[in-house]
C-alpha cells in the first residue's frame, strides 16, 4: 500500500466470477497481502486508511503539532469560539481545544490498540486451546467466554472499572476483557474448521508438536478472519473507550482524551458548541476510519460475515 | 387433468412454442464484462422435447433465463425471442413477467433450494394460479391438491398443507414439477431436474416429465450435463460450449455421428451401462472463463483435434453436415467415428491428462 | 426442537451460575475493604460491623457466594449500603424508565431501518442503496453519547423544541413522556437504525439470491408478491433474532445515554451505583442486566429456532 | 379554627420577639389563612443531585438536606443573619454556670401524622446521635445529659460551658427531631416523618421526591401545596427546565451564564455569599510539607483570583481565610499576593527544587477537579508538577483518612460557629485534621474560644487563631462561593440564605 510497495498488482482474481472466496489454503502473509491490495482498490478504504494513517502521525507526533499546550490554563482566554489563534476555540479554562483534540489522538489509539491486543492474545490463545484440544478443555474455556459475553459491552467495561477505580489502565483493561469473548469464538470456529484439513491431519500423523501445529498450521489458515475482526474491534473498543471517559472512568485530568473533554463540556455545550463539537467529531472519524478499512477487509477476506454476533457485539 | 385451468393456446402447426435468435448475454461482474452466452438460435416445436447440453458454465441455464427474462439484473441481452408467437423482446417487463408466468414453467436442478421453506407446499403449487387464472385462494388450493396427485404425490389433501422440509427430496422434486405445470404451460423448461437426486429417483423423474409430456402435449427445454437423460427423451439436442452452440441437430443423428470433436468428448465421458465404478473420461482442462474468452473456437485450448492456428483466432461458423445437423467447427466430422463408442474416445485419450497447455490459471483448483 | 430449546436453557443456567460468580467476584476485586469504602466519613465502628454483618463479609468467601446465589433465587439482591434501600426494589423501580427508552429506541431504529434496509437491498446498487450504505456506516461509527449532544444543542438549545433531559412517566402523562423520550430514543436508535439496515439489507440481498426466489419470479409474480411473499418472510426470520438482541442490549447498556439525558432508568442506576460507590446496588443491577439479557437472548434463540423450521433439520 | 388561628398569630407574634427580629422585617402572620390552604401550586426543585437517602441523622449528602429542611424542625434554627432563633423551642434559658439549659417546646407541635411531638421526642432523637455516634455526634461533645422533665420542658446538661449549644443543636437539619416509630420501622430512609411545613409524599429513586404541605404544621401554614424536588445533574438542563417552566427554582445554574442571566431578568437569579470556604491542604505528616516555608511557598504560587474565575466564573470571592466578608466572625487578613518570585525564593530556601505534588480531589465535586487543573499550571511555573488524582468521594474520603495524599481540595459547607470548623480542622488530632497540622499555640486559642461565653473575647480568641492557621499556611484557603440560586418569576416570598438552607415555608406561587 506504500508507494514503495513495487509489486505489480496480481491480475483481478482468477475465473469463476460468481465465486470470489479465497481458497481455503492461503496462508497468513498472502492472506495480508490480497487485503492491502484489495484495500487499494476501494475508495472508502483509501479514504479510512489516509485517515488512520494521519491519525498515527497526530498519536506519534501530537505534542509538537499542537500550537499550544494541552494545560496551558488561561483564565482571561475562556471560552473562546474558533479563530485564528485558536481553531477550534478554547475550554472552559481557556486551554486550546485544538491541541487537546490532537494529543487526546494518542490516548485513544492507544487505549484502542493495547487493549484489542489483550483481547487478540488472550482471546486467540483460548480460542486455540479450545479449538484444537475440544472436550472438557473447550467446555469449560467456552463457558467462561459464554459468561463474559452475556454481559452487554458496556455495562461489563463500567463494573469493572468501578471496582478497580477509574483511570488509562484500569479502563483498558476493561476493554480489553469484554472483547476477548469474540476473539475466542471467531478463533476457535477456524480451528474447527482447520483441524479437519488434510495438511493438519497429516501434520499430526508425523507426530508434529501441537504448538507447531498451531503456529505454523492452523494460525496462518484462521488469519483472514481474525484479521477482520481485529479491525472492527478496534473501532468498537475506541468507541468504547470514549464512553467509559465520557462517564469520568477513563483517562483522568488534566490529560486530554476524546470523551473526557464532552464529559468536561457538557455544561457548557449550549453556550460553546464547538467544545461538544470538535472532539466528538474526532471520535467519529477515528471510528468511520477503522469501520470502513475493516467493511473494506471483511468484503476481501471474509465476506460472508455479517453475523448475528457481529450485531450482537457493538458498543453497547 | 379435469380442473378449471384453462391450457395455454396451442399454436397452429409448426409454429414453434419458443424461438430464439441470436440471443447474446453480456453479465457485469466486479472483474469486468463476462460474455456468458453468445449468438444462440435455437427453437422448440408443440409437443417437442429440445436437449440443452453443456458443462457447466457453458451457457445453457443462462440462455433459458435471459430468453425469459430471467436474467440476473446486471446482464445485458440481445437477440430476439418469441414465445408462442409473441415477441417477448417488444414486451414491457410487466407484460413479459405475465406471459412467461401463464405459458413457461420451469423445474429447476436443486428441490431442496427450490422450494420456499416457509410456504406450504399447496401454496406455492397454485399461487401461479391466483396470479395468472385469477383464481381464489380457495380454488387454488383444490387446483393444487390436483396437481400433487398428477405428479404421484401419495395423500395430496393432507401434503397439500405441509412445508417443503417435510418431503423428501425426490418428492420435492415432483412438488416443483407440480408448480411447473400449474397453469398448463405449452412449455416446460427443465433445469437439470434430476442432478441433485439419486440415481432411482432420476429416472422416476425422467419418466414422470415424459408422461406428462405425452399426456399434456407440452414442448420440453432440458437442460442437462449428462448426455445419457438425453437419448431417452429428447427429440432435438443443442450442445453449448463457451456460450455457443456447438452442435445441434435430432438426438439421433448427433448421437450417431457427433460432428464436433466436444461432442464426442462428452460423449466419451458419458457413464455407460455395465461400466460401473470404472472412471469416468473425463476431459481435461477447464472450461474458459467467460471473463476472458479466445476469440477463437472456444474450446481450442482443450481441443484434442487441435487443428491449426485458425482455430485459435478465428471463430468456425456453424456448417450443416445434414439439414437439421448443424456443427461449429473447422474440422467437422474430420476424426469422427461411426459408432458413438468410438467416437471420440480414442482422440480424447490421445492426450494425457495434465499435459495441457491450457493459458487459463493453472494454479486454479 | 424441545431438545433444542432444553439444552439451550440449561446452557443458559450453567452460563448464569458463572455470570453471578462473576458479579460475585467484582466486589472482591475492590481495592480494600468495600464496607469501609462505601461508609466514607460516616465511619463508625458500630455501623461498620453492622453493614458488614448485614452484607455477609464476615462470612467465608464460599459461604458468602452461595447464599449470594440462593438469595438471588429468592429475589433477593442485597440492601443498597447508601440507602438501606432492598435492590431489588430500587432495580425493579428504574426498569420501566429502561424499558421504555428501548422499546421506543427499537422501534424507532425499525421505522427507519425497515424500509430502507429493504429497499437498499431489492434496489441493490441504486441511489437509495448508497443513502443506506452511507447512513449505515455513519450510524456504527458516531457516537451515541455525542449524537445527544449535538440533538440537545439543536433541539433543545437553537430551536427549543424539546426539553434536554429528563423523564416523565408514560402512564404519567404520555406526551410528556413523548416530548422527553424522543431525543435519547433517536440518538439511541440511530445507531441501533445503521445496524439493522446493515442486517436487514444483507439478509435480504442473501434471501434474493435464493433459488426459491428465483422460482417464485420464473412463475411471474408480481415484484411485489416476490418480496413480500418469499423474500421477506425469510429474511426477516434473522432479523427478529437481531432486533431481540438490540433490544436486550438496549435494555442492559444505554448507560451513557441515560447519563447523559438525566433518564432515571437502570444504566443510570448503575452509574449512581459506581459513583458512590454502593456495591450491592451495583452487583443487582449489573446481575439484574446480565439476567434479564441471557434471557432475551435466549427467548429470541428460541423464537429463531420456531420461526425457522429449517434449524430442525439441523 | 378561629381560636387556632389566634393562637398560631400569638405565638408567630411571640416568636418574632424571642428572635429579636428587628421591626422592619415583615413576618406573614396570617399567610395560612389567606392562600386558603387549597390553591397554592405545586413548585417544582431542581436539585443538582439525588438524596442517598432521607434519615436526617443518618445523610450526609447536601440533597438530602435540601428536601428534608423543608420536612423537619429542629429545637432551635438559624434566622437570615444565622441567629439562632426559636423553632420548636420557643424559649430557653441557661443556668449560671452555663452547664445546663432548659428548652421549652412549643405547644401544638406535632408530626406530620398528627401524634404530638414531646420533650421524649427530643431526648430520643439526641440520644440516637450520640448513642449511635451518627454524623452530629460531635456536635454532642460536650453534652452530658438530655432529659425530659416533663413533655413540654427539655433539660440539656454539659460538661463544660458551650457557647455555641445553640448553633449545634439547630445548625442544621442533621440535629432534627425525629419520630421513634418512624426510625423503628425504617421506614424513615424513605418516608420521613417530621414536624415541618412540609412531608414526604412520595420518593422515585432517579427522578423525583414529592413533598407535600403538612396540614399539621404548627407554624404559619404553608402557601404551597406541594414542592416536587427533581434531580437535574446538569446546569444548563437546570437552567432550560427552569426557562421552560419545567421547574420554577432550582440552585444548579450554570456558572458562566450567571451575569447574563442576572441582566435578561426572564427569571430572577441571586446571589449572596456563602458561609462555605474551598481550600487546599498540603499533608504536614509528609515531607516537605512539614515545612511551614514549603506550604507559604505553595501560597504564594497560587493566583486566586484565576482560579476563583475559572472554578466559579466570578460566583465567588477570593478569600485567604476561612470566614467571608460580612460574616459577624469575619477576620480581615491576607498575607499572601499571588508572587511566583516569592514562593520560588521560599522554596529555594526550603532546598526544594523540583518536586511532584500528588494532589487528591473528588469528582463528587467538580469545581475541586476544574480547581486543581489550574492550580496545578500555576504550581507548574514554580516548580512543582502536580499529579491529580481524581476519585469519587467515597475513595477520596478513605485516602483522606489513610492520610495517602500530598495535597488535596475540598470546600467545607454551611458554616455558622467558628467553632466548629477551626477545631475539627486545625486542632491538633481534630476529627478532620487529615493533614496532620499541629501548633500548640493554635490548639490553646481553639480550646480556649470553646468554652468563652464573652461573644467579643471569643470573636478575638477566634481572629488571633486564624491568623496563626494562615500563617502556617495550615489550609491554603481559596474562595467563599457564592450562594447562587434562581427561580421563575411567579415565585414569591423566597429568601437566598448564606448557609444554603432551602425553606419553601413561606413562598407562594403566582398564576
Amino acid at each position: 500500500m506504500s508507494a514503495g510497495d513495487r509489486t505489480p498488482p496480481p491480475a483481478a482474481p482468477p475465473v469463476d466470477p460468481v465465486d470470489d472466496r479465497p481458497s481455503a489454503s492461503a496462508g497468513g502473509a498472502g492472506t495480508l497481502r490480497r487485503a492491502l491490495t484489495a484495500l487499494w482498490h476501494d475508495p472508502p478504504a483509501v479514504a479510512g486508511t489516509l485517515v488512520l494513517l494521519v491519525l498515527l502521525v497526530v498519536g506519534l507526533a501530537g505534542q509538537w503539532l499542537a500550537p499550544a499546550g494541552t494545560n496551558d490554563v488561561d483564565v482571561d482566554q475562556m471560552l473562546r469560539p474558533p479563530s485564528g489563534a485558536h481553531p477550534f476555540g478554547t475550554d472552559e479554562l481557556g486551554r486550546d481545544v485544538l491541541s487537546r483534540v490532537l494529543v487526546a489522538a494518542r490516548v485513544s489509539l492507544q487505549v484502542g490498540l493495547v487493549s484489542v491486543g489483550i483481547a487478540l492474545a488472550v482471546g486467540v490463545t483460548v480460542g486455540l486451546l479450545a479449538g484444537w484440544y475440544g472436550g472438557w478443555t473447550d467446555n469449560v474455556l467456552m463457558r467462561g467466554m459464554d459468561v463474559l459475553f452475556a454481559f452487554p459491552v458496556l455495562l461489563l467495561a463500567v463494573a469493572i472499572v468501578a471496582v478497580l477505580g477509574p483511570g488509562l489502565v484500569t479502563a483498558t483493561t476493561a476493554i480489553g476483557v469484554v472483547y476477548t469473548p469474540i476473539f475466542a469464538r471467531v478463533t476457535r470456529a477456524g480451528v474447527l474448521a482447520v483441524r479437519e484439513q488434510v495438511f493438519v491431519r497429516a501434520a499430526v500423523s508425523i507426530g508434529t508438536s501441537d504448538l507447531r501445529i498451531l503456529r505454523r498450521h492452523v494460525l496462518p489458515n484462521i488469519a483472514a478472519p481474525l484479521i477482520v475482526q481485529t479491525s472492527l474491534s478496534l473501532a468498537f473498543a475506541i468507541l468504547s473507550e470514549a464512553a467509559l471517559s465520557f462517564l469520568g472512568l477513563g483517562v483522568q485530568p488534566p490529560a486530554p482524551a476524546w470523551g473526557r473533554m464532552l464529559y468536561d463540556g457538557r455544561g457548557f455545550v449550549t453556550d460553546a458548541w464547538w467544545l461538544g463539537f470538535f472532539p466528538g467529531a474526532a471520535i467519529f472519524l477515528t471510528v468511520l476510519a477503522f469501520n470502513l478499512v475493516g467493511d473494506a477487509l471483511r468484503d476481501v477476506l471474509d465476506p460472508r460475515q455479517l453475523t448475528v454476533s457481529e450485531a450482537r457485539r457493538s458498543t453497547r | 387433468m379435469s380442473g378449471a385451468a384453462v391450457p395455454s393456446p396451442r399454436v397452429a402447426g409448426d409454429t414453434p412454442v419458443l424461438e430464439i435468435s441470436d440471443l447474446t448475454v453480456t453479465l457485469g461482474t466486479r472483474n469486468g464484462p463476462a460474455r456468458a452466452v453468445a449468438g444462440v438460435d435455437w427453437s422448440v416445436a408443440p409437443g417437442e422435447t429440445l436437449a440443452l447440453v453443456g458443462e457447466s458454465g457453458s451457457g445453457k441455464s443462462m440462455t433459458v433465463l435471459a430468453a425469459t427474462g430471467l436474467a440476473p439484473r446486471s446482464a445485458t441481452v440481445t437477440g430476439r425471442v418469441r414465445l408462442l408467437g409473441r415477441d417477448l423482446t417488444d414486451m414491457s417487463g410487466s407484460d413479459r413477467r405475465r406471459w412467461r408466468g401463464r405459458h413457461v414453467g420451469f423445474v429447476f436442478q436443486d428441490p431442496m433450494t427450490t422450494l420456499n421453506p416457509v410456504l406450504t407446499v399447496g401454496r406455492q403449487v397454485a399461487e401461479a394460479c391466483e396470479e395468472h387464472l385469477g383464481m381464489s385462494r380457495r380454488q387454488a388450493r383444490s387446483r393444487a391438491v390436483e396437481l400433487l396427485d398428477l405428479v404421484g404425490i401419495p395423500a395430496p389433501g393432507r401434503r397439500v398443507d405441509a412445508h417443503p422440509h417435510e418431503f423428501s427430496g425426490g418428492m420435492r422434486q415432483r412438488v416443483v414439477i407440480a408448480m411447473a405445470l400449474a397453469c398448463e404451460p405449452a412449455l416446460l423448461i427443465a433445469d437439470e431436474p434430476t442432478t441433485a437426486l439419486d440415481v432411482t429417483t432420476q429416472a422416476q423423474i425422467v419418466e414422470l416429465v415424459a408422461d406428462l409430456r405425452r399426456r399434456l402435449g407440452t414442448a420440453v427445454v432440458w437442460i442437462t450435463h449428462d448426455l445419457g437423460v438425453v437419448a431417452g427423451i429428447a427429440d432435438t439436442v443443442a450442445v453449448m460450449y463457451g456460450g455457443r452452440i456447438v452442435e445441434q441437430g435430432p438426438v439421433d443423428a448427433v448421437f450417431v455421428a457427433p460432428g464436433h470433436p466436444y461432442t464426442r468428448a462428452l460423449l466419451a465421458a458419458r457413464p455407460r451401462p455395465g461400466a460401473a465404478g470404472e472412471e469416468l473420461a473425463a476431459i481435461p482442462g477447464a472450461p474458459p472463463s467467460p471473463l476472458d474468452l479466445p476469440p477463437g473456437c472456444a474450446f481450442w485450448p482443450r481441443c484434442p483435434v487441435r487443428g491449426d492456428a485458425r482455430c485459435a483466432h478465428e471463430l468456425p461458423p456453424l456448417v450443416p453436415l445434414t439439414p437439421a445437423h448443424r456443427v461449429r467447427t473447422f474440422y467437422p466430422a474430420a476424426a469422427a467415428g461411426s459408432r458413438d463408442d468410438a467416437a471420440g474416445r480414442p482422440a480424447a485419450g490421445s492426450r494425457p491428462a495434465g499435459d495441457d497447455p491450457a493459458p487459463s490459471t493453472p494454479e486454479d483448483r | 426442537m424441545g431438545r433444542f430449546v432444553l439444552r439451550r436453557l440449561l446452557q443458559s443456567v450453567v452460563v448464569l451460575l458463572g455470570v453471578t460468580l462473576v458479579v460475585f467476584l467484582l466486589l472482591q476485586l475492590v481495592p480494600g475493604d468495600p464496607v469501609r469504602v462505601s461508609l466514607g466519613t460516616r465511619f463508625d465502628q458500630q455501623t461498620y460491623d453492622a453493614l458488614r454483618e448485614r452484607s455477609g463479609l464476615d462470612r467465608p468467601l464460599v459461604v458468602q457466594y452461595l447464599s449470594y446465589v440462593g438469595n438471588a433465587l429468592t429475589g433477593d439482591l442485597g440492601v443498597s449500603f447508601r440507602s438501606g434501600q432492598p435492590v431489588t426494589t430500587i432495580v425493579l423501580e428504574r426498569l420501566p424508565a429502561t424499558l421504555s427508552l428501548a422499546v421506543t429506541a427499537v422501534l424507532l431504529a425499525l421505522l427507519v431501518a425497515f424500509p430502507l434496509g429493504v429497499l437498499s437491498a431489492v434496489r441493490s446498487g441504486s441511489l437509495v442503496d448508497h443513502a443506506a450504505r452511507v447512513f449505515s456506516q455513519f450510524g456504527v461509527s458516531v457516537p451515541d453519547f455525542w449524537m445527544g449532544i449535538m440533538g440537545i444543542l439543536l433541539f433543545a438549545g437553537v430551536l427549543g423544541w424539546l426539553p434536554p433531559s429528563g423523564y416523565v412517566a408514560l402512564t404519567d402523562d404520555p406526551v410528556g413522556w413523548a416530548s422527553h423520550v424522543a431525543l435519547p430514543a433517536a440518538a439511541v436508535g440511530l445507531v441501533t437504525a445503521s445496524i439493522l439496515t446493515r442486517f436487514i439489507r444483507s439478509s435480504v440481498l442473501e434471501v434474493l439470491a435464493e433459488d426459491y426466489v428465483r422460482t417464485a419470479e420464473a412463475k411471474g409474480l408480481r415484484p411485489r408478491v416476490v418480496v413480500v411473499r418469499h423474500v421477506l418472510r425469510n429474511a426477516l426470520i434473522p432479523v427478529v433474532t437481531v432486533v431481540g438482541v438490540q433490544l436486550a442490549s438496549l435494555v442492559g447498556g444505554v448507560i451513557v445515554i441515560e447519563v447523559l439525558f438525566a433518564w432515571p432508568g437502570v444504566g443510570r442506576l448503575t452509574y449512581d451505583a459506581v459513583q458512590a460507590r454502593d456495591y450491592p446496588v451495583l452487583q443487582g443491577a449489573v446481575l439484574f442486566v446480565a439476567t434479564l439479557f441471557l434471557l432475551m437472548n435466549l427467548l429470541v434463540d428460541v423464537l429463531y429456532a420456531r420461526l425457522d423450521a429449517r434449524i430442525t433439520l439441523r | 379554627m378561629t381560636r387556632s388561628k389566634i393562637v398560631a398569630a400569638a405565638l408567630v407574634v411571640a416568636l418574632t420577639a424571642l428572635a429579636g427580629c428587628s421591626a422592619g422585617e415583615s413576618v406573614d402572620v396570617d399567610g395560612g389563612s389567606t392562600a386558603g390552604g387549597s390553591t397554592g401550586g405545586t413548585l417544582t426543585a431542581a436539585i443538582g443531585g439525588e438524596p442517598d437517602q432521607l434519615d436526617p441523622h443518618k445523610t450526609s449528602a447536601y440533597y438530602s438536606f435540601q428536601v428534608l429542611e423543608n420536612v423537619y424542625d429542629t429545637l432551635v434554627e438559624p434566622d437570615a443573619d444565622l441567629k439562632m432563633g426559636p423553632a420548636l423551642a420557643t424559649k430557653w434559658t441557661t443556668s449560671s454556670d452555663q452547664l445546663t439549659w432548659t428548652f421549652t417546646l412549643r405547644e401544638g407541635a406535632r408530626f406530620s401524622d398528627g401524634s404530638p411531638l414531646t420533650a421524649q421526642d427530643v431526648v430520643y432523637s439526641y440520644r440516637r446521635i450520640i448513642d449511635e455516634k451518627l454524623n452530629a455526634a460531635y456536635k454532642f461533645a460536650t453534652v452530658k445529659t438530655v432529659t425530659a422533665p416533663d413533655p413540654a420542658t427539655v433539660v440539656v446538661t454539659l460538661t463544660a460551658p458551650t457557647p455555641n449549644l445553640l448553633a449545634n443543636l439547630g445548625g442544621f437539619k442533621g440535629v432534627a427531631i425525629v419520630q421513634k416509630a418512624n426510625v423503628e420501622s425504617g421506614a424513615i430512609k424513605t418516608r420521613p416523618m417530621g414536624s415541618g411545613p412540609f412531608t414526604v409524599a412520595s420518593y422515585t429513586s432517579g427522578d423525583t421526591i414529592k413533598l407535600t404541605r403538612n396540614d399539621a404544621y404548627w407554624g404559619p401554614k404553608p402557601k404551597l401545596d406541594g414542592v416536587t424536588f427533581t434531580f437535574v445533574k446538569d446546569p444548563t438542563v437546570a437552567l432550560q427546565n427552569l426557562r421552560g417552566g419545567e421547574a420554577q427554582w432550582t440552585d444548579n445554574l450554570p456558572p458562566q451564564q450567571v451575569p447574563t442571566l442576572k441582566e435578561d431578568g426572564a427569571v430572577t437569579v441571586a446571589t449572596t455569599p456563602s458561609t462555605d470556604y474551598w481550600y487546599l491542604a498540603l499533608n504536614e505528616a509528609r515531607k516537605p510539607y512539614d515545612d511551614v516555608n514549603v506550604r507559604r511557598a505553595v501560597a504564594f504560587a497560587l493566583d486566586r483570583e484565576a482560579i476563583t474565575k475559572a472554578a466559579k466564573f466570578g460566583q465567588a470571592t477570593a478569600n485567604q481565610t476561612a470566614i467571608p466578608k460580612g460574616s459577624s466572625w469575619y477576620y480581615e487578613y491576607a498575607p499572601y499576593r499571588h508572587d511566583p518570585d516569592q514562593a520560588r525564593q521560599l522554596l529555594g530556601g526550603a532546598g526544594v527544587s523540583s518536586r511532584t505534588m500528588d494532589l487528591m480531589v473528588t469528582s463528587e465535586y467538580p469545581e475541586t477537579v476544574t480547581a486543581a487543573q489550574v492550580i496545578a499550571a500555576q504550581l507548574k511555573d514554580v516548580g512543582i508538577t502536580v499529579k491529580i488524582r481524581t476519585l469519587d468521594f467515597a475513595q477520596w474520603l478513605d485516602e483522606q483518612g489513610k492520610g495517602n495524599f500530598d495535597a488535596f481540595l475540598l470546600g467545607w459547607l454551611g458554616n455558622i460557629d467558628p467553632d466548629e470548623f477551626y477545631y475539627a480542622q486545625h486542632r491538633t488530632g481534630g476529627t478532620f485534621n487529615f493533614h496532620k497540622y499541629s501548633n500548640p499555640t493554635v490548639d490553646t486559642l481553639l480550646d480556649q474560644a470553646r468554652t468563652q461565653t464573652d461573644e467579643a473575647a471569643r470573636k478575638q480568641t477566634y481572629e488571633r487563631a486564624a491568623k496563626q492557621i494562615v500563617d502556617d499556611a495550615s489550609y491554603i484557603y481559596l474562595y467563599n462561593p457564592d450562594v447562587v440560586q434562581g427561580w421563575s418569576r411567579k415565585v414569591t416570598g423566597y429568601q437566598v440564605r448564606s448557609d444554603r438552607a432551602i425553606r419553601f415555608r413561606d413562598v407562594a406561587l403566582n398564576r
